[in-house]
């Protein structure tokens, strides 16, 4: 499973993306989160913030949206291009 | 109905005349095109800026304009679409996007054009940050800007 | 607010490309520019069209012109205006009409593009001729001309 | 006076332009009208048409608009630009 972190994100995590092996007890999004959320204090501050946009191989989804081993992940804060 | 659309994700600047003439290749079906161009721009409030850096998603990027571009075809009766968006380092006063539309009908390509640029702003996976001479920081959206894409 | 405004009556063609670059002076205090192109299209009814005459009041036309943009910087932030009417004989695909509009805001610039258009459509003194291969004939004007303009 | 036609008008009476150097009862839109349509079988039925344009000194007018010898007026279809 690939997580991808963006813009903001990205910098206050010091993480652009990460490779989970392990996922057998994850089956939504919001098992992603929560395992992101035990990764030390700062993951802990930026998850519990909102404002966070989910995407599930590159389609907008939300915290319920079922998730596969073979997945990527992305979280990111709201775009602001054009 | 003609389906060409171009989406290109670019560090290097783009042409509006050549882009323009692109959109003759449907001539004499179309009879409106409409382009729409944005540039960094100083805020009359900030007069440190220097410019900006534009992060993106590459991949999801693509597959969110297409959607759009897909929306505007259901709605619109368009030719053919074009959007550059680029990223990367820009500075004051460099383009930054590009929209353009065209289609038998002004009314179509004015509304696809503006509905597209919408759209982009609130759906497509871009970051703008700020380079400014005190440091650097990212972009916060703006409400106006959802505002914006929900009236359609 | 900068008031430059151009407005050219003219049988030549004009270069898209051009004319968004002129509009780059401005930067950085521009981030949004607009531009519509008209094009002598072939209609889905009558496949006989070979292109248009268009005639014009000379003298009266820019008067107006210069009217329907007043009207737009009093409604709308803009800083440039450049309106390119061409008339005399075009064919088919030929370019005929260029309207450009740049501000710091998008809104701005598309809706005073589209304000303009809409006017020019009704107010401005150019008369089309359609040059088709059994006779040439003057165009009626459209009442969905007049509405859209009504709606502003 | 100068009295200028355009367009399918122009073509319609055959008459570009003319020049009048006797105004002396002619005040108002209206009254050139009324001379025009004096003119010939064409002319009186051009003019009782309607959705004919007016301008006085390549302003839009109308009927009621006064008018000096010193004018130019214009008389023309609706518009088709753009």
């Amino acid at each position: 499973m690939i997580i991808k972190f963006f813009a903001s994100l990205r910098e206050r995590l010091e993480c652009e993306e990460e490779n989970w092996q392990d996922t057998e007890k994850i089956t939504t999004v919001a098992d992603v989160v929560t395992r992101l959320q035990q990764k030390g204090d700062a993951w802990a501050e930026v998850f519990s913030e909102g404002k966070i946009l989910i995407a599930v191989n590159q389609e907008m989804a939300s915290l319920k949206t079922p998730v596969k081993p073979s997945d990527e992940i992305a979280f990111f804060p709201p775009v602001t291009g054009g | 109905m003609g389906n060409t659309l171009m989406i290109s994700i670019q560090e290097a600047d783009f042409d509006v005349g050549a882009q323009t003439k692109a959109f003759h290749s449907d001539a004499p079906k179309i009879g409106a095109i409409c382009c729409f161009t944005g540039l960094v721009r100083d805020f009359g409030d900030r007069t440190d800026l220097l410019g900006l850096y534009l992060e993106h998603y590459p991949g999801m990027t693509e597959k969110a304009l297409e959607k759009i571009i897909e929306e505007a075809k259901t709605k619109w009766p368009i030719y053919q679409v074009q959007i550059i968006h680029r990223v990367g380092n820009l500075d004051l006063g460099d383009q930054i996007v590009f929209v353009g539309v065209s289609s038998a009908h002004r009314e179509a390509a004015f509304q696809a054009c503006e509905f597209l640029m919408d759209y982009l702003k609130v759906d497509a996976p871009f970051w703008k940050k700020e380079r400014t001479k005190s440091g650097d920081h990212w972009v916060e959206q703006k409400a106006s800007d959802q505002k914006r894409a929900s009236r359609w």
